[in-house]
């Protein structure tokens, strides 16, 4: 893991992804349907800084807007509003052709290795392509490069003519980063690029990719539901919940002082590997479901979950608010002053 | 779901006009008139006709008094059938595709329905390869071929039932026969193909672990699933059957639409062809209106917002 | 299994769909009829008529053999109500009729893929138009559409292209028809292609390929044409395999209604309802055109289906 | 493998059941009769007349299977003789006819009635032909009462033009070719056309109220008749620009054209009146010796004028329609069936044999042979037996009917076009079809160098074999040469050769590399037969002349305006089917400049023979001058003829009555059915000239009125004429 | 937990295999292990080591063709399972021994209303009328902590969350009191808060009902704190079987130790790469003749690719197949657990 040195690389402010599902036209009001527009709030307003170097975990349930971040950052899905800051350049407002420059240092590694492969191109296609189309062969031929990528990430090069699915999950995951590091990026985001890997493979892709970030200088975030990955492999997590960042802090200071109910919830459902601390210890179990996005509660969006929540979690919006150094969270029962939500209760 | 209804209910106006203003461009492109034949006819005789039929006014004159009077449904008389209304005739000649293709969907739902199940049952077995062969067969000999095959071995050698002409429940069985054929074999592979897609699915292995027997797990957890590729062929089928097939109504000399309508783009009859062009693309948009939302009863995952 | 000492070049999802191909009989019985026949119609009619003399065209100089013969030696057919040998008019129609399949299957590939696949990548708004497009043509019976087509691109009109084509068949202006039906047909059957190839890619443009390459920069036309078509081919070749037969039997039924090939050429379409029409009296005349089109089209359909299994990746679990 | 060996399993059941079939087929010819014959017993008669009828009424529609139904339905002045199509009295019961042919009068009977009881008189017909030859009628038909005098202005919404001293301008001052004129004199004044446009029948029916049944001779000339014999007036287009076109044509008219009025030309001013209550008088612009057989056409049938104007376009409907026929309409259901029953108000109903009549709407021959066969049809309608199977059903000598028809097949060449614009290649063309095996192929038809059916005009063909023969030797063409007109591939190779066209021979085998064979076509409409006749064609200018004409085929209605508008390169099929018994009905089409032939071809000397031919009173001398023309026409090879096409049907033996005329047309009243099979038809290959007792008495004794008026014409015309002399 | 009188399922020297195009496969290859009543069974292994494969073999739910039992008892209660008619099996099914599966999105008939699915098991094996299976079918929701599930009953599956549904299949499965439940990888696809929700209902209901469980999963997380014995599988054989503590302590088993290393834990020291398992799983189509974890094993030597290892027991209820399990079983006894 690499020291971080201070300097932002990408920068959210205020990112803001919606999806309107329709509703809300005369016809609707005709027959019943929904009066008012239906938007998925997928990302609703996350702000923060991801600095050169380092790796940021994102974390959270499915549906809570992790993977629109991840792309939304990418603008590889379009964004409501806001701006996202790649060395100082608002993406967001970047046109198609400017943003295609961009992408040379901007990559994204995927969750499903089989998805996320052509299976109708070769290995030696599938990285080459963003080789040749941005031309950074160096003179040299496509096929070199290839080949040298396959090598960093721990393939022979001599699969180069093979197909995606003549390889099992890990070695198409590698491929995927071989893909994503073809045009020398800065930064790259990984969308659960683990998850959908065996037990015994989730180690290797993630030394590989620590490996990468160190010799590369390579910086990542790092999205993933798996809360023991992420610990390993992030030097700060984000925990989203319903489109909005809940709580923000080191590595190690997450899981060793969650401060918001639901980070700790989802801390303690991960089952441990231990029969022994299993039969011992205490979870929170919480109860019910994520919320649609669709319409999220208001106020305080994990209320209707929340065991801590009084009337005011409803009505007012928490923002994130840096409790302790470094350490964010956004809970209107939690200030720097009083940091533990048990000891409010 | 009403909302969905009314929707695409309401689409069906503007996509008929233009379907209808695009046959009207296609009748106008094509050569040839209604009027023309052998005998070429004098010029005097040929400027009464048009002006009878407003054929001198410009195009755009004429494009529009046809649209106006379509929106009041009105399609005006045919040219060839002096006299008729297109309206009549539509009505009149409609029944009777409507009655052998409807008998003919019935008989081959029967037929592809249960050979398509059974065979899916029985992958493999030898009724399985039989009627998947037979089906083949339905599939690769073309309608004008079987129809005179059966007209010459029930009713020139048997004379068991009339070779043609419309009267009486035994004048309807090879016509119907012949129009079934293709669609009974098509709904058997297709009844086959999505019953043992359902059949690999998870939930009939659920169903299967809860102990069910083996027919109540295909009529009860399969068969729904199974026949909805039925159900979306079941739309542009039946409304291409009712509207008439014309080989059928041509060999066994049916009175149906689809002939009438095959004549009158021959004759240029253009009030007639736009007509029946209007009535069945409407037809055909309310046939797949009614499969979406068949498919709504069918498939309680899809609800139309 | 991925030994370095192995195969380096890899088997595409093709030689693998090609693999199981061959294990299955039908489809393998599909594919040598089909072969047989392509061989019979290309290389039949010159050695027919280099060792008989017989050609689909020549009516006999001597009236007494202007009549239908049932099946002899000399004509193992027999021959059609002008005397013609009818083997080699079979012949010489299966040319017309595997054509009209190939070349309309073609051209709705062409116009239906890129239709499709366009219609499906771009969505939205642009989707909906486009695909109500389908429909309202879809709507619109084709039967006008074909003469239509035939008509203004006949005589003089033949654009260049057709007249290139068909000359390198042999030329001529009854070619040229022909092959305008062909196009004709292939404009009129590309609607369900483009449905089959939107409904892919609207299943494809959000697996993460497609997003990687928008990720790695790739334009739009490259993530259509390079990405998204190449696989929706699986199922656009089934149903290519699928559309073939089906575009015979629609010639066919314009033979019925009289607008089919260019007299004195033939199909198997042709031939049958011609046939039909005499099978009281000279059943060969149905028959052996129509065995052979039936053939056909049940190897076709065979292999189709035996395209499907093959390339279908639901048969790839156990 | 089991599925390998199912599948050839299925394979042989398919190939087994086809071979039933070979069995079933091959063991089929037997038996005296075609299929199952049954008597039907409620004496109606079944009958496929073709395509569903556009419509009834007689004055619209253009086809044969209409005009088949609307005999029975419509009575007209004239009557078809069931064998020979030649007019027979019927409400007419006998007419005659001026010196120059130029006046008919018809004496109509009195016993005449519509469907509803109505009796048909004279002012019946004149509104009925007024209406067929309205503008507003549209008749595609009008132009067979363009022999009409002023009938054509009046369809072509002409006018009349009116200079300032109120004087007409006539025709012949207008005239290009000022060859005939009118002798009688003066014109007369404009004030007597008829006034009155409220009531278009003319003024004297009314001031006659009740006519005597006396011929009009004795009446005093009518101010109609003055008008309508005065000299032809001139008449210009209505339509501003094809006015402006005809003034500057014709200088003259231009000159006289300033300060004029135009009076439309109007349904009174045609030349047909009532001049009493039962008689018609007809006024042609010429002489048109074919014009009674015109009359037999349903365009002039007696239509209910009432009903018409009360229903509108409706007015066909079973409901509304009132009939004129020996039948009415009982049952219409389009393209189903339509049943016309017995009309007991028809003035000749006693002589109605049939109570009923069926026609069921069918064009698919082989779903029409195959009804017939089951027997639940008693006869079918021409060319309904397909081509190959004449040789088969020939056998059924009882049913086949196969006998020449007033009706040609040939090509057209676009003689404007090379490579046919030089005659010698058109001739060559036309040497290098062998007819003799066209005629065994297509088995139905008898070989043609003419343009005029062979056949059909005994008396025009005995005048044409005369006149051919002196002019093939004043053209300097050698017997030899003459009789191998319909085929001599020797003279046609040398003439393609002459032509520029050199013909190769190798091995038997002919080419001719420099002619341009695939610029030019061979076009057809679709249709069996014509396909087959295309390929055979093609197929003999292959073997004798060496060339490969394609063939191009077109859906009908794109076909006729490519044809007629001469777009065609080459030859393109035709076919033309008479209107009326007489030659003329082909030789008009090449008349005038404008003439439909779609070959582009014309002749002022040809238009001037035919227009001499129709002036002449004598019918063999007409013919020679029309033959003339004929062998002009042909000896320039505008067309290649083909066949003489036949009738080609088939009748179940009971039905008697029912002849292969020569355009199938059947007048119902004389159509019975035979319950005694011992009066069966046994060959119906002579049955035009055995003679049936029954319907022959019937026809005698209809022709009787007419023949006992001629004689006795005759007889008072002698006696006139020497009045008539004494007189002067 | 409650008595543990006796043994529910046994499972001797199971073999299924399965044709396929690549050859056959032998999915399961000889696995035998035995279920007291009352108690859980986990099992767990990486995708594709045969883990399901058994336990559809036991409920006879193995699609054939491709797939056959070549071999094996299932001693179900006493019955030998593979005996039986299938009539006989059906009747076992969904009443004494019933199955949850992974994916509750795809597992419930999407067509079919819950009530109707959960009230055709009790109708068929308890012969319940209608009126009692739709009461019954009420009180097992509510059991499986459906909120208000009068009102829920008659919904669809796509009505529901992830998580209910995969309630609503316990429910199901539970509905007629089964001896045995398999839960085949219950909660993979489901969050992790929503899967500490269904296993603490799983445990909960087991000790209600006294059900025996077999829990399958590829987590040892999971397995942990929830079962009382762990059979370690891979490529269709069974590894390590063995009480869970003990497995967890003291491993046998190069990959068992392998896997339990290479999870990232909170003990894990910063900075230092996880342990990693190298290679990739075998192709079950084509095994090695020797072990087939050799290549992978970092302690390998040539018998270990030569010769198939033994089943080595370690003590009475431990056993590991390895040429060396009593060294790996030492050295695990050395480190102590490799979980602090």
């Amino acid at each position: 893991m690499t020291e971080t040195n201070g300097k932002s690389l990408i920068s959210l402010e205020n990112l803001k992804v919606h999806f309107n599902l329709g509703g809300g036209g005369i016809l609707d009001k005709l027959t019943g349907g929904s009066p008012v527009p239906r938007v998925v709030k997928a990302v609703d307003g996350v702000t923060f800084d991801i600095k050169a170097g380092e790796t940021l975990g994102l974390v959270g349930e499915s549906g809570c807007g992790k993977s629109t971040l991840g792309k939304a950052l990418l603008r590889l899905t379009p964004i409501t509003s806001g701006k996202v800051f790649y060395n100082g350049k608002d993406l967001a407002n970047s046109s198609e052709k400017e943003m295609r420059e961009q992408r040379k240092h901007l990559q994204m590694i995927f969750q499903d290795p089989y998805a996320s492969l052509n299976p109708r191109m070769t290995v030696g296609n599938i990285i080459g392509e963003p080789i040749r189309t941005f031309g950074l062969s160096d003179g040299g031929s496509v096929e070199r490069k290839v080949q040298d990528l396959m090598e960093t990430v721990g393939m022979s090069r001599r699969f180069i003519k093979r197909y995606p699915h003549e390889f099992s999950g890990g070695q198409r995951q590698r491929i995927g980063i071989a893909r994503a590091l073809a045009v020398d990026p800065e930064f790259i985001v990984a969308d659960e690029p683990i998850s959908a890997l065996d037990v015994s493979i989730q180690a290797q892709i993630m030394n590989l990719m620590e490996d990468l970030q160190t010799q590369k200088n390579l910086t990542y975030l790092f999205i993933s539901h798996d809360l023991r990955a992420i610990r390993h492999v992030a030097d700060r997590v984000a925990v989203m919940y319903l489109g909005k960042i809940v709580e923000l802090a080191g590595a190690k200071d997450i899981y060793a002082e969650p401060l918001m109910p639901y980070t700790k919830a989802l801390i303690s459902a991960v089952p441990v590997p231990d029969p022994e601390i299993e039969s011992k210890r205490e979870r929170i179990i919480l109860t019910g479901d994520v919320p649609s996005p669709i319409n999220p509660p208001t106020g305080c969006r994990f209320h209707t979950r929340c065991p801590f929540a009084i009337e005011d979690c409803k009505r007012i919006e928490p923002e994130l608010v840096e409790i302790k150094p470094k350490h964010y969270a956004a809970c209107i029962r939690i200030s720097p002053e009083n940091p533990y939500i048990e000891e409010n209760v | 779901m009403l909302k969905f209804i009314l929707k695409r209910l309401i689409i069906i106006i503007p996509m008929a006009l233009l379907v209808v203003t695009l046959t009207w461009g296609l009748i106008r492109i094509a050569p040839g008139n209604f009027y023309s034949g052998e005998k070429k006819l004098p010029p005097a005789i040929e400027a009464n006709i048009t002006k009878k039929y407003g054929l001198d006014k410009p195009w755009y004159v004429q494009y529009g008094k046809m649209m106006w009077n379509i929106v009041q449904l009105d399609f005006g008389d045919s040219l060839k059938y002096q006299g008729q209304s297109v309206n009549e005739i539509i009505w009149r000649h409609f029944p009777y595709s409507a009655t052998i293709g409807l008998l003919a969907y019935m008989l081959a739902l029967l037929i592809g329905l249960s050979a398509g199940i059974i065979a899916a049952l029985k992958q493999n077995s030898l009724f399985d390869y039989g009627s998947m062969a037979l089906a083949m067969l339905g599939l690769s000999i073309p309608n004008f071929v079987l129809g005179p095959i059966l007209v010459l071995v029930f009713s020139l050698w048997l004379f068991w039932v009339p070779p043609a002409r419309w009267g009486g429940i035994s004048s309807l069985i090879l016509p119907v026969i012949t129009l079934a054929a293709i669609y009974a074999a098509y709904i058997a592979r297709l009844t086959r193909a999505g019953m043992l897609e359902v059949l690999r699915s998870d939930y009939i292995r659920t169903a299967r672990a809860k102990g069910l027997s083996e027919k109540t797990v295909l009529l009860k957890h399969a068969l729904r699933g199974g026949i909805i590729p039925v159900v979306s062929f079941t739309g542009p089928a039946l409304a291409s059957l009712l509207a008439g097939t014309v080989v059928v109504e041509k060999v066994f000399a049916i009175p149906g639409l689809g002939k009438i309508f095959i004549e009158s783009v021959f004759n240029r009859d253009e009030p007639l062809t736009l007509g029946i062009v209007a009535f069945l693309s409407i037809l055909i948009m309310v046939f797949n209106l009614a499969v979406d939302i068949s498919y709504g009863f069918l498939d309680p995952r899809i609800r139309y917002e | 299994m991925a030994d370095e000492k192995d195969i380096v070049k890899g088997t595409s999802l093709w030689k693998d769909a090609w693999q199981r191909l061959l294990k299955n009989k039908l489809a393998v019985f599909g594919l040598i009829v089909m072969v047989i026949m392509v061989i019979a119609v290309t290389i039949g009619p010159p050695i027919l008529r280099w060792a008989t003399g017989l050609t689909p065209y020549d009516i006999p100089a001597d009236a007494d053999y202007i009549k239908a013969f049932p099946p002899s030696w000399q004509h193992p057919m027999g021959t059609d109500d002008a005397g013609r040998d009818l083997l080699a008019r079979v012949l010489q129609g299966g040319r017309i009729s595997l054509m009209v399949g190939v070349i309309s299957t073609f051209v709705s590939l062409i116009v239906g893929v890129s239709y499709g696949a366009t219609a499906g990548y771009l969505g939205g708004k642009i989707d909906n138009v486009m695909m109500r497009i389908v429909d309202i043509i879809y709507a619109i019976p084709y039967i006008l559409i074909v003469i239509v087509l035939l008509f203004v691109f006949s005589g003089e009109n033949t654009p260049n292209w057709i007249d290139a084509i068909s000359s390198s068949f042999g030329g001529g202006a009854g070619l040229n028809q022909i092959f305008l039906l062909f196009f004709s047909l292939g404009l009129v059957s590309w609607l369900t292609m483009a449905r089959v190839v939107r409904g892919q890619v609207l299943s494809l443009k959000n697996q993460e390929f497609v997003l990687a390459a928008r990720a790695t920069g790739v334009s739009t036309f490259n993530i259509i044409f390079k990405h998204l078509v190449p696989n929706t081919l699986g199922p656009v070749i089934v149903y290519a395999t699928l559309t073939i037969p089906s575009v015979m039997l629609t010639e066919a039924f314009l033979s019925f209604l009289g607008i089919g090939v260019q007299a004195p050429y033939a199909s198997w379409g042709s031939l049958a309802s011609e046939g039909i029409k005499n099978i009281a009296l000279f059943p060969w005349q149905l028959i052996f055109p129509g065995v052979t089109m039936a053939l056909t089209l049940f190897s076709l359909n065979f292999l189709g289906d035996g395209l499907r299994d093959a390339l279908d990746p639901q048969t790839r679990k156990f | 493998m089991v599925q390998i060996s199912f599948k050839r399993f299925s394979l042989g059941l398919v190939l087994l059941s086809l071979c039933a079939f070979l069995a079933g087929c091959s063991a089929e010819a037997s038996g005296k009769y075609w299929g199952e014959v049954d008597v039907p017993q409620d004496n109606t008669m079944r009958y496929i007349t073709g395509s569903e009828p556009e419509s009834l009424d007689p004055q619209f529609v253009t086809g044969q299977p209409e005009a088949r139904i609307l005999i029975g339905l419509f009575d007209r002045l004239v009557e078809y003789h069931p064998k020979t199509l030649e007019p027979i009295p019927s409400l007419a019961t006998h007419w005659e006819q001026n010196e120059d042919g130029t006046v008919y009068t018809f004496y109509m009977r009195n016993t005449g009635k519509f469907s509803n009881g109505d009796p048909i008189k004279a002012t019946d017909m004149v509104w009925s032909i007024r209406r067929a030859l309205s503008p507003e009628l549209a008749s595609r038909y009008a132009f067979l009462g363009y022999d009409i005098k002023y009938g054509e202005a009046y369809n072509a919404n002409k006018f009349f033009v009116k200079d300032k001293n109120g004087k007409f301008l006539l025709e012949k001052d207008f005239s290009s070719d000022p060859k005939k004129e009118d002798p009688i004199a003066e014109d007369k004044p404009a004030s007597l056309q008829p006034k009155s446009l409220k009531d278009p029948v003319s003024a004297e029916t009314r001031t006659e109220p009740d006519a005597a049944p006396e011929p009009a001779e004795v009446k005093q000339e009518s101010e109609f008749q003055k008008f309508i014999n005065s000299p032809t007036r001139l008449t210009v287009p209505g339509d501003e620009k094809d006015q402006e076109k005809a003034i500057k044509q014709n200088p003259k008219l231009k000159a006289a054209f300033e300060n004029t009025e135009l009076v439309a030309v109007t349904a009174e001013d045609i030349g047909v009146e009532a001049v009493d209550d039962y008689t018609v008088r007809f006024k042609l612009k010429q002489s048109a010796p074919y014009f009674v057989g015109l009359l037999t056409h349903q365009f002039f049938a007696a239509l209910h004028r009432p009903s018409i104007e009360k229903f509108g376009k409706e007015w066909i409907k079973p409901e509304n329609i009132v009939t004129s026929g020996a039948y009415r309409v009982s049952v219409w259901k389009p393209y189903d069936e339509m049943i016309i029953v017995k009309e007991p108000n028809y003035w000749d109903a006693a002589n109605v044999k049939l109570d009923a009549v069926k026609f069921y709407p069918m064009d698919e021959q082989t779903t029409m042979m195959n009804i017939y066969k089951s027997g639940r049809i008693d006869a079918l309608y021409n060319h309904t037996v397909p081509a190959p199977w004449n040789e088969y059903i020939r056998q059924y000598k009882n049913e086949y009917l196969l006998h020449p028809e007033m009706s040609i097949e040939y090509y057209t060449l676009s003689v404007k076009k090379p490579p046919v614009d030089n005659l010698k290649v058109r001739q060559a063309l036309s040497l290098a079809i062998d007819r003799d095996a066209l005629e065994k192929y297509r088995k139905t038809v008898k070989k043609l160098v003419d343009f005029t059916p062979e056949g059909i005009f005994p008396k025009y063909e005995e005048a044409r074999k005369k006149v051919y023969s002196r002019l093939a030797k004043e053209n300097g063409i050698s017997e030899e040469q003459w009789s191998k007109r319909y085929f001599d591939p020797e003279r046609a190779r040398k003439l393609l050769t002459e032509a520029g066209y050199e013909v190769k021979e190798n091995n038997g085998r002919f080419s001719a590399p420099s002619f341009p064979a695939d610029d030019i076509t061979i076009s057809y409409n679709t249709a069996e037969s014509n396909k087959a006749v295309a390929e055979f064609v093609q197929a003999q200018w292959r073997q004798n002349l060496g060339i490969t004409v394609p063939l191009k085929n077109m859906e009908w209605k794109t076909y006729l305006p490519y044809r007629s508008n001469i777009e065609y390169t080459g030859a393109a099929r035709a076919g033309w089917v008479g209107d009326y018994v007489d030659p003329f009905t082909f030789l008009s089409q090449f008349y005038t400049q404008t003439n439909d032939s779609s070959t582009g071809w014309w002749s002022a000397k040809y238009d001037r023979l035919i227009e001499e031919a129709n002036n002449i009173a004598d019918p063999m001398a007409r013919f020679e001058k029309l033959a003339e023309a004929e062998f002009l026409m042909i000896s320039d090879q505008p067309i290649i003829p083909l066949a003489t096409s036949g009738t080609s049907w088939m009748k179940k033996p009971y039905i008697k009555g029912f002849y292969p005329n020569p355009g199938t047309m059947h007048p119902w009243k004389f159509v019975y059915i035979e319950t005694d099979p011992a009066k069966w038809d046994e060959n119906v290959d002579n049955i035009m000239s055995t003679s049936d007792p029954a319907v022959d008495a019937q026809v005698e004794a209809l022709m009787r009125t007419q023949e006992q008026f001629q004689q006795s014409k005759t007889s008072a015309n002698s006696t006139k004429n020497i009045n008539g002399k004494t007189a002067e | 937990m409650n008595e543990k009188n006796g043994t529910i399922l046994s499972v001797n020297d199971l073999k299924t295999y399965f044709q396929t195009e690549d050859g056959v496969v032998k999915a399961v290859d000889g696995i035998t292990f035995e279920l007291k009543r009352g108690e859980t069974l986990g099992i767990v292994g990486e995708s594709g080591s045969g883990k399901s494969v058994t336990n559809l073999s036991v409920m006879r739910l193995i699609p054939e063709p491709p797939g056959k039992i070549v071999n094996g008892d299932i001693i179900f209660d006493g019955v030998d399972v593979r005996k039986l008619s299938i009539e006989e099996v059906r009747k076992i099914r969904g009443k004494r021994m019933a199955m949850i599966f992974q994916d509750p999105m795809t597992s419930l008939n999407p067509y079919l209303k819950i009530s109707t699915q959960l009230m055709e098991v009790t109708q068929l094996h308890l012969g319940h009328s209608k009126q009692q299976a739709y009461e019954h079918a009420v009180e097992m929701l509510r059991t499986v902590g459906i909120p208000a599930p009068e009102n829920r009953i008659d919904n669809y599956p796509h009505e529901f969350s992830g998580g209910m549904r995969q309630r609503v299949m316990i429910a199901m499965a539970l509905s007629c009191q089964p001896e045995l439940l398999i839960a085949d990888e219950p909660t993979t696809a489901l969050d992790v808060t929503i899967q500490a929700q269904i296993l603490e209902l799983i445990k909960d209901l087991k000790k209600d009902l006294g059900t025996s469980v077999i829990l399958i999963t590829h987590d040892l997380g999971v397995v942990a704190g929830m079962t009382e014995n762990i059979i370690v599988m891979y490529a269709g054989k069974v590894f390590e079987s063995a009480p869970t503590k003990e497995l967890f302590a003291t491993p046998a088993n190069p990959y068992t130790k392998g896997l339990l290393k290479s999870v990232p834990d909170p003990a894990h020291e910063e900075g230092k790469p996880l342990y990693q398992i190298p290679g990739l799983p075998p192709d079950v189509a084509h095994l090695p003749p020797g072990c087939p974890f050799a290549e992978r094993c970092e302690r390998a030597e040539d018998i270990c690719e030569r010769e198939f290892p033994p089943f080595v027991q370690i003590n009475e209820n431990h056993h590991s197949l390895c040429h060396f399990a009593k060294e790996v079983y030492a050295e695990s006894i050395n480190q102590g657990s490799t979980i602090s």
